[in-house]
Formats: C-alpha cells, structure tokens, sequence
C-alpha cells in the first residue's frame, strides 16, 4: 500500500474535457469520472433532465506528489471561481499492483 | 378571438400529455422519463424535422421568397436580442440582460415542431425551408448576447490574462452546438439522399413522428412544472416579460410575414419562432460564456413560462392574429 | 386441456424472447438491457393500451356492463389482499404477509397486455374498458395492505411521535403512483382526443406495439431469471402459494365474469387481472410502508414465478377454464 | 484550502428526496448526487433493473460545522433505521475559491 | 471501377449520418447519443436482422448450397485469424498479433447490415440464411486467438497455479455472448414464429429498421471519428494492415463465393463477412483472456480505419469485384 | 459512529461480477457498485460509448477487520495486476443505525 492524495472534482459537463486534458497535461496517472451526477450548490440546482448540458460530473483522481497537487488546485481554482464547483481531496492508501 | 382554435389545439394528444406531465409533478407523482431517454426523442425530432425539411426543399427550390426568409430569419434573431436587451437593463445588470436577450432571441424547437403538427392538423400548407429558418435562429443571438455583455459590462475584466476571451469558442458554441448541426446536417441529408432515401426513412421519420412528439411533450411539461416554482424568485417584471415579449415578437413576426407575402402557414411558423425562446442550446452557451448570470433566471423564464404559453395559448393566438392582422 | 392453445400461446415472439431472456442469464450470458431502457418500453406500453382504451371506451360508451365489471374489479382487488393474508398468516409474520397480500391483489400490467395480444391472435374480443379495470385494480391493495399492518402488526409503534403514520403518504402512493397517473391520463387523453388524434398517433401506438412489446418482454425474462435462485430461500409455501393462489383468483375472476355476462373475451382478461402480481408499483409502495416486510420474498414471487406462470401457462389455461365452465 | 467533514450518504431512490429536504433544511451548503447506483446490504440486493423504484442513490455532501453534522445524524439515523442505507464521515481538504 | 456505385451508396441516409456523426467529432461539436441509446439500437438491430433471417430461412430451408456457406463460413472465420497471426508476428509480440488477429477473423454486424441495405435498395436479392452465416463467423476467431497465444506466447505463464486457463469462459464467451445469443436466438424465434409471428412484428422489425440504422450508423461515425486519433500510435504497418487485409479477405470470399455458385448478393454479404473486422465482442473477449494486449491497438483498427472503409468504399468495391470477376 | 476502512475499488465491468463474488465470499457486510464510470489509467481509455464491456465500475465498500481487508488486497492484487484497475482505501466514520 501507499500513500496518496485521492482528489475529488466536480463540475459541470461543460467543463469536463477542460478538466480531463488539465490532468492529462498534468501526467497525473490515470482519473474516474462518473458522468451523470445531478447537484445543489451556490449556482442553484443543476439536473440532467434537460440533458447533459446542464449536469454535473464527479471525477476521482489520486496523486502522489505535492507539487503535483498544487499545479492542479493552482489551474483549477479560477475555473471553479467563474463556473462553480468544488475539488475535496482527501488521504487514502492505493494497492500497489 | 376564436376559442375554438384554441380548444382544438388542447384537444390533441401531444398537448395532452404535456398537461399530464405537469399534473405528476403538481400531485408530487414519481413519474419519470429518466435521462437520457428524452435525449433519444430530441435527437430523434431534430433529425426528423430536418430531414424532411431538406427533403421539402430540394422538391421546392430556393426561391426568392425562400431566400427572402432566411435573411428576415437573421435579421430578427440579431434584432431581438439587443432590443429586449434595454428592456431587461431597467431591472437587471448587464450579464443577466444579456442572457436573457439571447435566450429570447434564438428559438425553440419543440415549439416550432408544435405549431407545425398544429398546422397539419387544420391541413394548412407550410414549406419545407421553414426548417432552415429554424436552423438559421439559433445561432445568431449567442453571438449578440456576448458582444452585448462585452460591450456594456464594466466588471467584465476583459483583458484578464489568464482567460482571454475565446471567440474561437464562442462562434463554435453558436454555430456547432449538437442541435444546430444536426438540424444543419438533416437539411442537407435530406438533400442529398433524395426521393429513395426519403421513402426508405418514411415510417421511421414520419410514422413515429407525432408519437414520438407527445412522449416528448409529456417530458417537457414534467420538467416545466418542476422550474414553475423558480418562477417565485423571478419577480414580477421577468414574469410579464416572459408572456409580453413573446407576444410582441409574434406580432412583429406576423407583420414580416406579410411583408414578405409568405402565406398563413409559414406566418404562422415564422412568428412561433420570434415568439419563441431557447432553454437548451443558449442557456447551455450562456452558462460557459456569461457564467456571471443566473441560470435559474432565463432557464425557468424560458421554459415554465414561455414555453407553455406558446404551444398552450399562442399558437393558436397567433394564427387568429394573422388573420385579424389580415394576412 | 387443450394443449394446442398453450403451444400457440407460447410459440409468439413475446413469449419466445421471454425465454430467450431466461436462457441468457441460465446459461451466464451477458446479454442485458441496460437501465432506463426497460423504462422507456414500460412507459410506452402504458401510454399504448390507455390510449387505445380510452379511445375504444369513447367509441363504445359506458355501458352497465361496464359500470359492472369496473366496480367488480375494485371488489376483487379488494377481497384479494384479505382473504390471502389470512392464508399467509399460517406462515408469515403480519408484516410480510400483508406485503404479499397486496402484492396479489394488485395486478401485472404486462401479464394483461399479453393476454390482450393473445385474444388479439385468437380474433376474439375484448372492450376497451377493462384498461379502465386494469388502471382501478391496481390502487385497493396498497391500502389494504397497509391497513392489514396496521390492525394485526402489533410491534408497529403505531404512536411513534417522531413517525405519524402519513396517510397521506399512501393514498398518494396508492392513487398517483407513476403507473396509475400515465394509464388514467393516457385512457382520458385518448377520450378527449377522438378520432383524429387516434388516427394520428396509431403509428405509434399500434403499427410497433407488438415489437415493444417482445422487447419488452426479454428482458422480464433476464429479470425473472434473475429473481430465481432468490426463490429457494422462499420455501415451498410461497412456491405453492405462487401459482395456486393465482390459478383460485383466476376462477373466482372468470366466475364473477360469468355472473356479469361479459363474454369471453373480457373474461379472459378479468381472469388474468384477478390472477396477476404486482411487481413494480406495490412492491415499491411496500418499500416504503412496510419497511419490516422482506422485498426478495414478495417481488421474487410475483416476478419469477407467478409472472412466468401466467404469460406462459396461466392465459391459454384461463381462456380453456373459461370454456370448461361454460362462460 | 479548508478542513471540512465529507458526508457520504447511500439510500433507496424513494428516499431521496427527504433527505434532499433534510440537507436543505440544515442549511447543508451543497450536494453532489449519483442517481444510478445498485448494491447489496442487510436488506438483500437492490439494482435498477425493474425501474429506479428499487435503485439505490449515492449522496455526497460537505460540513464545516460539528453540530450541524450532529443534527443531521440524529435526523438521518431513524431513517436508515427503518428502510435501510449507509451514512460514512470522512475528512478531507476543500479547495477554496 | 464504376464510381457511380461508390456514390450512390454513399448518398445514403445511413451513410450521409455516418459521416455527419465524424463531422461532429471533428469539428469538436458536442453532438452525441449518451449511453445505453446505442445499445438500444444494436439490440434492435440484431434482432431485426435474426428474426427476419429466421423466417426466410423458414420459408426456403436448408438447402445442399445453405450448408455448404455455413460450412465456408466457419473455415473462413478460422483460418482467417491464422494466416494473419503470421503476417502480424513480423511486427508485434503474439498476444497483440492474436488479439488483432481474432479481430479480423470475426465479424461485424453493422457492416452485414449496411450492405444487405445496399443489395435492397439496388434491387439484388440475397438469402436469408446468411444471418447464419454472420452468427456463425462471430465466436471461432475468439476461440482461435486464444490458442495461438498459448501456443506462441512463451511468457504466458501456462502453469500459473492462481489463474488456471478457463476454457469454460472462453467457450462461453465465444459461443453465449450476447450478441451471438441474441442473434441465434432471434433467428430460430423467427423460424419457430412463423407467418403469423412475421405479419405482427412486420411494422416493428422492418418497418422502422432503416431508420434505426440511419441513427446508429450516426453513433458509430461519432465513436469512429474519437479512435482516429489512436491511430497515430498505430504505426503504418498497422494502418495498411486495416486497409489491405479486409481486401484481401473480400477477395478470398467473392472465390469461394464463385465456387459455392450462391449468386451475386449472397456473394457480396459473404465477402463483407470475411472483410469485416469485430470491434464489439471480439475486443471484449480478448480484453478479458488476452489482458497483455494493448485494446487501443484492435479496437483502433477494427473501428476508425477497417469499418468505415468496408461501409464507404468497399461494399460497392466487392460489388464490383464481383463483376470482374466474373460471378 | 464506528470507525472503519473505506475501500473504493475500481475496475473493468467485465470483472464486477468476479469482485462482487469475492466480496461477497470474504463475508464483506454490503457494497455500493456505480456502473456507468469511465476512466482512463495506464492501459488508455475506457468508456461506454461501444457498450458496457468497455466501461468501468466503481465499487464502494467498508470493513472493519484488518484481517479481512488484507484477504481483499491479497485476492484482488493479481487481478488489477492482469486487467487493471484501482483500489484505495481511507478511514471513515460509519453512522451506526
Ligand atoms: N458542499 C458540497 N458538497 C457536495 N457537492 C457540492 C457541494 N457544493 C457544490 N457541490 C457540487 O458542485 C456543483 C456546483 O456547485 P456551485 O458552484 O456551488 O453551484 C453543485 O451542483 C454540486 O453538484
Ligand atoms: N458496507 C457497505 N458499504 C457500501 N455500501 C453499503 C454497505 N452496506 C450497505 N450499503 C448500501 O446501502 C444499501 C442499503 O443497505 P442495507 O440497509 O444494509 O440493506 C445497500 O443496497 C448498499 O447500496
Ligand atoms: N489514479 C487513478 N485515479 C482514479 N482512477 C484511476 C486511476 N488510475 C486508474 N484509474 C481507473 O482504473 C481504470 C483502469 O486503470 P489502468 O489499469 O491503470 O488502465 C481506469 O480506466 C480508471 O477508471
Ligand atoms: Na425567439
Ligand atoms: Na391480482
Ligand atoms: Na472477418
């Protein structure tokens, strides 16, 4: 087992591709997204019943390293400033393989 | 006016089943049309409508009077975007004007495939470029709500370096977003596949065609009833605006119609879709590019107010209008 | 009996994808429809027979005949609960034997459509009025059910302050729950909208009903399948239960069917309505109100084994009963 | 970034929107939902497969404060009493912005 | 070649929608038909295509020439995979050159689908039993692939105590996955049904069928369109491998088609089959008990390269081979 | 509240029927699967979009016992080692009812 930062995303459909290529261009090591996620927050609720235009996704992501991590938050701050969202992250143990 | 038309129009399944949908969510029902079902039916009726349009087209030819449309198409999706925009500006700030603007200046499709499945029902004649029309006013307004939150709001940081603003995205947002290319790409298909194509495509395109509508119709009228309560936040002055402006542009679409000598049927659709006001395709650019604005403002306008009022009561209102207009 | 009737019966696409689905989950295949596909199919289907029913009921009027059987059907549903509860009360604590009770009060909508269909092959008749007792068979026994519990559950904390039983509650689950609103709406929508909406949505309605309908059926039979292995921790009285119980319903329906002199046909499908399980809106209902009551035992017994019983041998075995009691 | 409590609440579909109410009642500053989630408990299993009647919901929200966490379990604890479900606290990290 | 074949399948609707699905990629619009949609249409379309397979197997039997193209079918299907191991083995390592290998020696069902479409709308008549024929090309290259890497892998742990090889799941993925299953299934259905069963499914499985192909043949242009870019890790090799092996097979088909004397469309299908290349089951399969091959690779051929060049250009190109020839 | 582990597993939808099983026989109390994830690690990407074989699952589940999580890691290793995938595990607190 090993120690890992376990990051939490969520945001708007909208925003997903921008989200993914940030990690990618990141090199974190892989993501989860679970695409149709409804949601309440300070923008009100949004609901996929009018399409995925208006849903939100959930995308799990780990991290190892610190500065890593600062990048992302550094990157994604402004993006949850303008479009709402919210980014947890947390510690977790990862089963090495 | 003439009750009558207005009976005749609630009397059909399609409207009927709209009511339903309200009516479960009003008696706190669990019906449901789970997503991404109703995606299906929207994708289904935007594919149908633009296929047969094309169809229609290529049989009609592009006439002076067609091509004289498509330009009065463009000119009110710009025009009503800024003139309702300084309406808006005496209660709102300008993201939220802006918004609003655009989401009344495109269109909605459901509405247009309503007033046509109307006009088939009264078996008056429409022509098949309508369609085009349709496809030609989403787009513009997008494009007028962003230059009009540019031009007129000061907190815009408009030289912030980190997010320079992407105009690149924005004319992608307004002229290929899913439902405009797949008008777009219907026409043309329904072009370019001909009379052999058109009957081989005949029972899935038409024979479904209205079912598909009323299953649609009883979704929208779930998801309308469920914004209605947003309508409280909303305020008065939005509420009127919501049945007002419809209205005005119906009127202003009438008058252009006869201007243009197109005929009862394709008046009719040409001020459904003045009158008409987007709740997908421009909230849904709206809320990328005008992320200042309120969502729950200009979707629940659109769509629990104006959306209803338009297939319930205006349709018919607007046809009685162009004849009292003496179209 | 007549076993060419069973083999006609279950030689039709409906029944044949029923045990194609069975087969993909006996023999591990992954074969599945995935959610909310059955959805979609469950919802059509309920729209398609209310409307035709409504439709027919407008063409035919209500007639005494009909005001008999709808108000025999509230009876049955009624009686069912009742007197079933009593027999599972020999086994089952009062919680699950109410939940059961109601269970097979209430009906199958899908176990009546192929029943419909079938009659549709054999060019027999049927009025369109008993959609109208398949959509009021459904409601009695959730109250019912609830009452049971109440009167003889004597751990339920009936004055728990922080829980007030909600009546309310389950008169909303009973009356407007989403299966019961679309079949209600869809038989007064196609009332009000006669002749021309019929012929409009027909396309729709009728011309891929049967399709649907296999689809449909397919995948209740990976449902089914699923649901089997569950059975063994039934036992066998409920296993008993499960198709005796249904077999006395359907004689007590086609007897009372007799008395009201209402032909084979809606014989027929009072039989299997009295004969059929719930396995959606009750059970869900259930859920909810009788939390204490074990689902895998109610929902396995309606859906893998009475539900098979009656599409595969049950309906062409009533329609012989029938003819055996000389109806 | 802010220290926060990361709620995870699963519960039958029928159930959700009294618990939607519940977090909107104690002022809960925002959820995340995945309406499609199938699992096995006490209770036995519970897919979607006959209709999101028996599915069960994934709820994932925040909390600041102890107390309102208190309030909530004390609210939620019958509930899950009677028709089953899960409720797991966490810590985690929130990125503001 | 006559190019007026080429085009005249391209100003297809299935085939215009197609290339409208790859647009939409392309020009980055955010059309897309969101999970299980497609699965809905895939559903449908095999079993559309098994039922009516079935029944016109019914109405003409088994003849000496049905066996003797199943017979071919199967040989095809087994040594297609092995003489193309060997051409792979020059570049790659044997479980990618296994796994490419059993994608080409397998089948896809949407190309079957789109050139019996093309034979309908030119009028060439074509047998049912060559539904047979697709469900039977489908699960040997699974079961061949499998071998070749056991035999040729030396790193495969053969012994490994952990994970014993399970032939039974391969057997079972091979021979009960779910298209197969439904494929087989449907087809016997439709023999077991017959006239009666054909007549009230008619609406449903044929009437609507072109259109559901229109809509999928759209999905399958927007999941092509996002794997083209896969293909830059390709490398050459494999790009021409995509291109030239389905020509190949295409001509080995049309000479045993020509030996076999089974007539101008049977011959067009069967040389499909054998150019067509797996981009659903196989890859599943392999992504299960061939782990160390790299899926980007297979399902990158088989989908951005191999399916539309068979859809686009050589369904008419074998037509035409055909004629030269001299069938 | 009782403390636990949380364990997230995610993998291919080919092998959810396999984890489930070994859950189920390691006598785990219950599970939370969500099936429609997508994902992208060292073996690419993998959606939906062709079908579920394609897609992946996330798979939410807790344990008390040392003993048992340690069966869990020792029986899922080879398997994320064959076909990919992810397991992580954190510490949470389970609202007991
Ligand atoms: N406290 C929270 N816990 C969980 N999800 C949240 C929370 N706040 C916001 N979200 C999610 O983030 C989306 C956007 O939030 P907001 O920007 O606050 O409107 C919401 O629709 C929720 O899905
Ligand atoms: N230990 C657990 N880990 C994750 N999910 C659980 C757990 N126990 C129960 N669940 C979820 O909660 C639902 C209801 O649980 P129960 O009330 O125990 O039947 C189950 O269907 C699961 O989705
Ligand atoms: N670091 C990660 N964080 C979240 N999910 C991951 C991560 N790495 C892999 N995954 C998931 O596990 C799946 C298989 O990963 P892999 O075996 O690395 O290809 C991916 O498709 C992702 O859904
Ligand atoms: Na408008
Ligand atoms: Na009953
Ligand atoms: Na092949």
């Amino acid at each position: 087992m090993q120690l890992t930062k376990r990051v939490e995303i969520i945001v708007s459909s909208l925003e997903l591709e921008e989200i993914l290529e940030m990690l990618d261009g990141l090199k974190f090591p892989g993501y989860t997204v679970i695409r149709d996620a409804s949601g309440k927050g300070d923008r009100g609720e949004f609901t996929n019943d009018l399409g995925r235009e208006f849903g939100n996704c959930y995308i799990l992501t780990t991290c190892q390293d610190v500065t890593q991590l600062d990048q992302l938050v550094t990157l994604l701050r402004p993006i949850l400033k303008r479009v709402g969202g919210l980014c947890l992250v947390s510690d977790a143990a990862l089963v090495i393989h | 006016m003439d009750s009558g038309l207005i009976l005749s129009n609630i009397l059909n399944p399609p409207i009927l089943f709209f009511f339903l949908g309200m009516l479960a969510v009003f008696c706190k029902s669990d019906l449901e049309i789970p997503a991404p079902l109703p995606k299906l039916f929207s994708l289904y009726l935007l594919v149908a409508i633009g296929f047969k349009g094309g169809y229609e087209l290529l049989e009609s030819g592009i006439t002076q009077q067609v091509a004289g449309t498509l330009l009065a198409s463009i000119v009110m999706a710009s025009l009503v975007p800024i003139y309702t925009f300084f309406i808006l500006r005496i209660r709102l700030d300008p993201p939220n004007a802006a918004a609003i603007a655009a989401t009344y200046g495109s269109i909605s499709a459901v509405t247009f495939i309503t007033a046509s499945s109307f006009l088939d029902q009264l078996h008056i004649s429409y022509g098949g470029y309508m369609v085009a029309a349709l496809a030609l006013m989403e787009s513009p307004a997008i494009i007028i709500g962003l230059i009009l939150v540019r031009i007129f709001d000061a907190k815009d940081d408009k030289d912030d370096p980190d997010h320079p603003f992407a105009w690149g995205e924005v004319l992608r947002e307004a002229f290929l977003n899913s439902s405009v290319l797949l008008l777009v790409g219907s026409v043309i298909i329904g072009m370019l596949s001909g009379p052999s194509g058109w009957h081989k495509l005949e029972p899935f395109t038409q024979g479904i065609f209205y079912g598909v509508l009323t299953f649609f119709l009883m979704d929208m009228g779930i998801i309308a009833a469920k914004r209605i309560r947003d309508l409280k936040k909303t305020g008065l002055f939005l509420i009127g605006f919501s049945v007002i402006v419809p209205l005005l542009n119906a009127v202003l679409g009438i008058v252009i119609a006869k201007l243009l000598g197109i005929g009862e049927g394709n008046g009719l659709l040409f001020a459904v879709l003045c009158a008409s006001a987007s709740y997908i395709a421009v909230p849904a650019a709206m809320r990328m590019t005008v992320p200042e604005a309120n969502p729950s403002l200009y979707v629940s306008m659109a769509l629990a107010l104006t959306f209803p009022f338009n297939i319930i009561v205006g349709i018919p209102l607007y046809l009685e209008l162009e004849k009292i207009l003496g179209l």
